[in-house]
């Protein structure tokens, strides 16, 4: 028997933490334009100013479409990611992430990406067609870094599930105080710098190259949606890195505290994540762009080495 | 019953054969034949303690059959595994004819013959119980196979499929020989083997020699060249259905009569099996070096093979590990590949109808002009990219726990990174052939090549919805080894790392869809001409709306700049290097035939003092 | 919210995050890196240059037009979705400046597309780029840079002169000028 | 060898810059010759209109790294209507440079292939760069004529 007054309370706690995440990844766009103009000696846009570009996206007049299959790239980009980040813990407040892992996670972030592509490829511009190429391609190049990592880490606490990571991580147990995460971290966070697209590993968007890749031919409410999957795709990613790395952002438990804990603990997430994207920031604010064959070969060859070294060492640690 | 289901394929044979000239009726009769072996199924779903209400099993098959032949006894009955890989191609086989019908314009009596005819063999293997039987079976299997390569015509596919089939013939061949020498009987029951070096020699070769029907590297080389040149249906029904009947041989002897006590006898490594743990690595490589050979293909059937050689390799991996989840794995990726990869190939035959083209390249646009066929194609990809939208994604996970469970910590890696691979060709095909620039002025593809298409990607979505429905399936099978299923309900599989519950991911995935459908439809929009692009501002008029707007010719081009170095000297040349030595050894082998009948009795005396020392070491 | 409301918000937010796109033709886009770096810092409003015509508000047509660029002038213009505002750059999109002569330059902009904000000098400093930008967000926020709702009106005309323009023709002209006697 | 050497009647206008003014009959040669002599750069071909003669020059450019010498070969051809050769068979950029001057002179070169519209689209007028088409005129009758956009 389904308890229904539960299961309404779970889904509104779930549309308000989506919602939560979209107000904060706009809040990040405007973040990330102010320091790096304040990197590059400028004043820059006022920090609220993601919320008012996708506000004038969906206050366009007119939009167009290149077709229905041209429309999956705004449903499924927005469905995915918000779907991606419910089955994250965030904060330490598991909302669907004890019904999947991380490898379902990782698939996941694929739907958003594959409707992306869809759309982008609907569209008939060869631009386009380019920059979906180098954007699978550097997906290809750093999931292996990450994955390696990733794989360390499930067969180090001999679970797959996000949720149980970030549990046996409390108390301040953090997997970034263990010396071999700790270089796993890094390896972690310059694959990371290739998930959020920032520079050198912007490759699939370079505006001045292949006129912003696959986003070439979306305006208006479309762009709107894209604009949305990017700046939530920002706060998903990081919260991954977080609760693989950092304990998740729990410091306080919730049995203990109450609701305290949740108030603390979400301030702890949130500075958190801002932190791991400010390092992504000020690598971008002064990094020229990568060729997609130098990115290729950077991951695959020094991160990769680096995360070779980490299985081995807990290829010979874990013994059964 | 199973004398008159033989028999009346070998009248269908028959009949359709001497219908040549005229296909549509020679199809239709194929298609009621085909619709046996599914009858049969239904029959004995008992098996799989599945009750079927009665009207579905009308007909009623005895579940055991033998028949006297001399040296030894034919033995037919049905067990869980059979059963299980007789549900596969007994359901894609009557789809892939049904395609036919329209795809084939003259000249198909002998396709549907044939087609037949590698069914019943395909029949009897799966029933078979003992080697001899096997054995038959097995090359009526093999020989139609070959007459529909030679059909295709191109010699370079049959020379392969010729010269591989006759390799794994003879591997197979050999270890049954072994086996026969070692227990003195061929009747899989009766077997009782040792940990002896024999048997393990005997199981290496039988397994080498399904690995080459199951397109395992590096015995792949024939896969691609007949895939490529053969005709559509054929290749969906061996790259879906035949190219499961060598996961199954694999399955049956390491499992069913070797067993796994056996197998960890030879050594282990953190309680794999070292002969499992070998067979793992191979393919972890196999999934990846299939995957990047996929992405380098231009030709559409050439990407499916190559793709085809990757996904295989997946199930190599969930059998060499060996636990009830990689069992479990292996087998839920042996369903979902036989249906998505059958409807991949399936649409790349109704595209080849529509636009007689088969080079990515040339393709394009055709998403807007045959919509079904593409969702179709959709779907099929989102199955084999593993998309948890589709039941491609729940067996990838089985197959990744198992692999984290028994701490692979290097298969892994390579396992996920040839799923993303899989993105890169997916996505080749999606851009190439469906999205894009309408090249192509064509009709959506015939009804009856629609029908097979959709019913084939069914069950895809329900075992999205009922993954637990097919945990059930695998059941009967793990307890013929002595394993027991993997905890589970319905919508949930339990493990000891995770849990995967798919009603989550489907609501979930509702819900945020309806989210994303209010926003999209928060603003009107206007569709506009697929030439209105932003193309630098360039005005198509002045083209005479004739830009060519399609990047898909070299999509991958970097890709294939990084990664072609390595893959340059491939199997091919590996074969053609043992060849070559072969034909070395071969000449000066010659010289032994010196044509003096004195010479020859000693070769007799030395070959039997050779046997009989070796069996006196032994 | 009643529509004018409606409006109203999206002009305030079309005012604060206008995405421009300039078509660097003439040398006027010599001038933008100064408006866009650290010295003037066009950012400060939430403007950004963007690559393609879908996704911008604003475009800069900086400098002179032969009339082959007018028609990739046009193209974009068209691609733009509305509200979309047009700024002409510098002395030759008002009279052809010092193409005056020129066989192949057009010499009015606001004949063929309509512009919002004119800025006069050969070439305008940036401080003039920043000061109508300014104009522009004054004139969004009254509801005068209505540009784009002239183009849909007076459609027929902006289109019978683009195609004069690109036909080259003396006769068309007088055709057409007769046309309008009568 | 250089320039001097191979054509006694160049005119050397100062260091490393020659002249050869000869007929149009011989261009053909001289520019294979010193092609084979180390002027293996073809600069330009240009054009000039000398309205008072009647006449239009054409001059190929050419230049050798080897001696750091600039060649020019100057023919004249009449203004109305006489045709010359295509050089494009000894340079094939010079195909470009002929299309050029076709546009905008109206010059028309026996034996290029490609001699279609090059910059201006749709021009139906005398070609431009001429000193009898009068720019100033056409500017009035054609582009001042173009109605402003009349708003009711």
């Amino acid at each position: 028997m389904v308890n229904y007054i539960d299961l309404t309370i779970q889904i509104l706690v779930a549309m308000g933490v989506t919602a939560l995440g979209f107000a904060i990844g706009m809040l990040f766009n405007g973040i990330a334009r102010k320091i790096t103009a304040r990197i590059h000696n400028r004043v820059g846009p006022p920090i609220y100013q993601g919320y008012i570009d996708v506000l004038k996206l969906f206050t366009k007049k007119t939009n167009i479409s290149h077709g229905w299959i041209f429309d999956f790239a705004a449903l499924f980009s927005v469905a995915g990611i918000a779907l991606t980040f419910l089955f994250l813990p965030v904060a330490g407040v598991t909302l669907l992430s004890g019904e999947g892992d991380i490898f379902l996670i990782l698939y996941l972030l694929a739907i958003p990406a594959l409707g992306f592509a869809l759309g982008a490829g609907a569209s008939g511009n060869p631009n386009a067609a380019v920059g979906i190429m180098r954007a699978l391609m550097t997906m290809l190049a750093y999931e292996l870094p990450l994955v390696m990592v990733i794989i360390a880490m499930m067969v180090y606490y001999d679970t797959t599930s996000l949720a149980v990571i970030v549990q046996k991580q409390a108390n301040m147990q953090w997997a970034i105080f263990i010396p071999v995460f700790f270089i796993g971290a890094l390896v972690a966070d310059m694959a990371l710098q290739g998930m959020l697209m920032e520079k050198p590993f912007d490759i699939p968007i370079a505006p001045h190259e292949i006129a912003s890749g696959p986003m070439v031919e979306f305006g208006g409410k479309h762009l709107g949606a894209l604009m949305l999957y990017k700046m939530m795709g920002i706060v998903v990613e990081t919260t991954l890195f977080v609760d693989l790395f950092l304990g998740g952002g729990v410091v306080l438990s919730v049995s203990q505290f109450g609701w305290l804990a949740y108030l603390v603990n979400f301030i702890v997430w949130f500075l958190l994540i801002l932190f791991v994207f400010f390092i992504a920031l000020l690598i971008n604010a002064v990094f020229p762009r990568f060729r997609i064959e130098q990115a290729l070969k950077f991951y695959w060859k020094y991160d990769a080495i680096v995360g070779i070294l980490i299985l081995i060492w807990i290829f010979v640690g874990v013994t059964i | 019953m199973i004398t008159l289901t033989i028999a009346i394929f070998l009248l269908g044979i028959i009949i359709v054969g001497l219908l040549n000239r005229y296909p549509k009726a020679a199809g239709v009769i194929a298609f009621f034949v085909s619709l046996i072996p599914f009858f049969a199924l239904l029959s004995w779903s008992s098996v799989m303690n599945i009750s079927l209400p009665s009207y579905l099993h009308f007909l009623n098959f005895e579940t055991s059959w033998q028949y006297n032949l001399g040296p030894g006894t034919l033995i037919l009955q049905i067990t869980p595994l059979g059963w299980f890989f007789l549900l596969l191609l007994s359901s894609l086989f009557p789809m892939v004819i049904l395609f036919s019908i329209s795809f084939f314009r003259s000249n198909a009596g002998g396709f549907y013959a044939a087609m037949l005819l590698t069914m019943l063999g395909s029949f009897g293997i799966l029933l078979a119980q003992d080697m001899l039987t096997f054995y038959i079976f097995w090359e009526i299997m093999s020989w139609s196979i070959l007459a529909l390569v030679i059909r295709g015509g191109d010699r370079k596919a049959i020379v392969s499929y010729l010269s591989f089939g006759a390799l794994s013939a003879m591997l197979i061949l050999f270890g049954f020989m072994l086996l026969y020498f070692k227990t003195g009987t061929y009747v899989f029951a009766e077997m009782h083997l040792d940990a002896s070096n024999l048997v393990l020699a005997a199981i290496s070769l039988i397994v080498s020699g399904f690995a080459v029907k199951g397109a395992l590297m590096p015995m792949h080389v024939w896969a691609p060249h007949v895939y490529s040149k053969s005709e559509e249906p054929f290749v969906a029904f061996l790259s879906g259905g035949l190219s499961k009947l060598g996961y199954f041989g694999i399955m049956l002897f390491m499992y069913g009569v070797v067993g796994f006590s056996l197998l960890s006898s030879w050594g282990t490594f953190r309680g794999v099996p070292l002969f499992g743990y070998t067979l793992a690595v191979v393919g972890a490589f196999t999934a990846f070096a299939g995957t990047v050979l996929a992405v380098m293909q231009d030709d559409l059937r050439k990407l499916l093979a190559y793709s085809s050689i990757g996904q295989l390799g997946y199930i190599t991996i969930g059998l060499g590990i060996g636990t009830p989840l990689a069992i479990t794995g292996a087998l839920f990726q042996a369903l979902n590949h036989t249906f998505f990869k059958a409807v991949l190939f399936l649409a790349a035959g109704a595209v080849y109808y529509r636009t007689g083209k088969y080079k990515i390249s040339e393709l394009g646009g055709l998403g807007y002009k045959m919509p079904f066929t593409f969702l179709a194609t959709l779907f099929s990809i989102f199955a084999l990219a593993a998309i948890p939208i589709t039941s491609g994604f729940a067996a990838k996970w089985l197959l990744y726990e198992a692999a984290i469970e028994k701490k692979f910590l290097f298969v892994t890696p390579i396992m996920l990174i040839a799923g993303v691979g899989a993105f890169l060709y997916a996505y080749k095909i999606l851009y190439g052939v469906f999205l894009g620039e309408p090249r192509y002025d064509v009709k959506e593809a015939p009804l009856s090549q629609l029908v097979p298409m959709w019913i084939l990607v069914l069950p895809l979505i329900i075992f999205l919805i009922f993954p637990g429905w097919f945990v059930d399936l695998t059941a009967p099978i793990l307890q013929g080894y002595g394993m027991t299923a993997i905890p589970h309900t319905p919508f949930m599989i339990n493990t000891s790392l995770a849990k995967y519950n798919t009603l989550a991911v489907i609501f979930g995935f509702i819900g945020t869809l309806l989210f994303a459908f209010i926003l999209y439809k928060s603003k009107p929009q206007e569709r506009v001409e697929h030439l209105d692009n932003y193309l630098a501002g360039e005005p198509p008029e002045l083209y005479n709306y004739n830009i060519a707007m399609h990047a898909s010719s070299k999509y991958y081009e970097p890709f294939d700049e990084v990664f072609y170095p390595y893959f340059k000297k491939g199997a091919e040349r590996m074969w053609e290097i043992i060849l070559a030595a072969g034909e070395v050894f071969g000449s000066g082998a010659r010289k032994i035939y010196t044509g003096i009948v004195g010479d020859y009795s000693i070769y007799i005396l030395l070959f039997f003092l050779i046997m009989v020392g070796w069996w006196l070491l032994w | 919210m009643n529509h004018e409301n409606w409006s109203k918000l999206a002009r305030i937010m079309s005012k604060r995050s206008l995405w421009m796109i300039h078509f660097c033709t003439g040398c006027g886009a010599m001038e933008m890196p100064p408006v866009m770096t650290s010295r003037y810092d066009m950012e400060r409003f939430g403007m950004h240059a963007m690559a393609t015509p879908r996704q911008a508000d604003v475009f800069l047509v900086t400098g002179y037009l032969a009339v082959k660029t007018l028609k990739r002038v046009v193209q974009v213009y068209e691609q733009m979705r509305d509200p979309k505002y047009v700024i002409g750059f510098g002395s030759c999109t008002i009279n052809g400046g010092m193409y005056w002569d020129s066989y192949n330059t057009i010499k009015d902009l606001s004949k063929y597309i309509p512009v919002d904000v004119y800025i006069a000098g050969c070439m305008p400093r940036p401080e003039a780029i920043m000061d109508s930008f300014l104009k522009l967000f004054d004139m969004i926020d009254k509801g005068e840079a209505i540009g784009w709702q002239k183009y849909h009106k007076y459609y027929d005309q902006y289109k019978r002169n683009q195609r004069m323009a690109f036909s080259y023709r003396l006769d068309e002209v007088k055709d057409i000028k007769e046309d309008d006697k009568e | 060898m250089m320039a001097k050497e191979l054509f006694p009647e160049a005119q050397e206008i100062r260091k490393g810059r020659i002249r050869i003014e000869t007929q149009k009959d011989k261009v053909g040669e001289i520019i294979k010759k010193l092609k084979d002599n180390g002027y293996e750069h073809f600069v330009m071909l240009s054009c000039v209109d000398w309205i008072k003669e009647g006449k239009f020059e054409l001059v190929y450019q050419m230049w050798s790294y080897q001696y750091k010498e600039h060649v020019m070969i100057s023919i004249k051809i009449n203004r109305d209507g006489e045709s010359m050769l295509s050089m494009r068979h000894l340079f094939p950029q010079i195909e470009t440079y002929e299309r050029e001057i076709h546009e905008m002179f109206g010059v028309n070169f026996i034996g290029n292939p490609n001699l279609k519209e090059f910059i201006l689209e749709g021009w139906p007028h005398m070609p431009p760069m001429r000193k009898d088409f009068d720019t100033e005129k056409f500017v009035k009758d054609f582009y001042y004529k173009i109605p402003e956009v009349k708003e009711e």
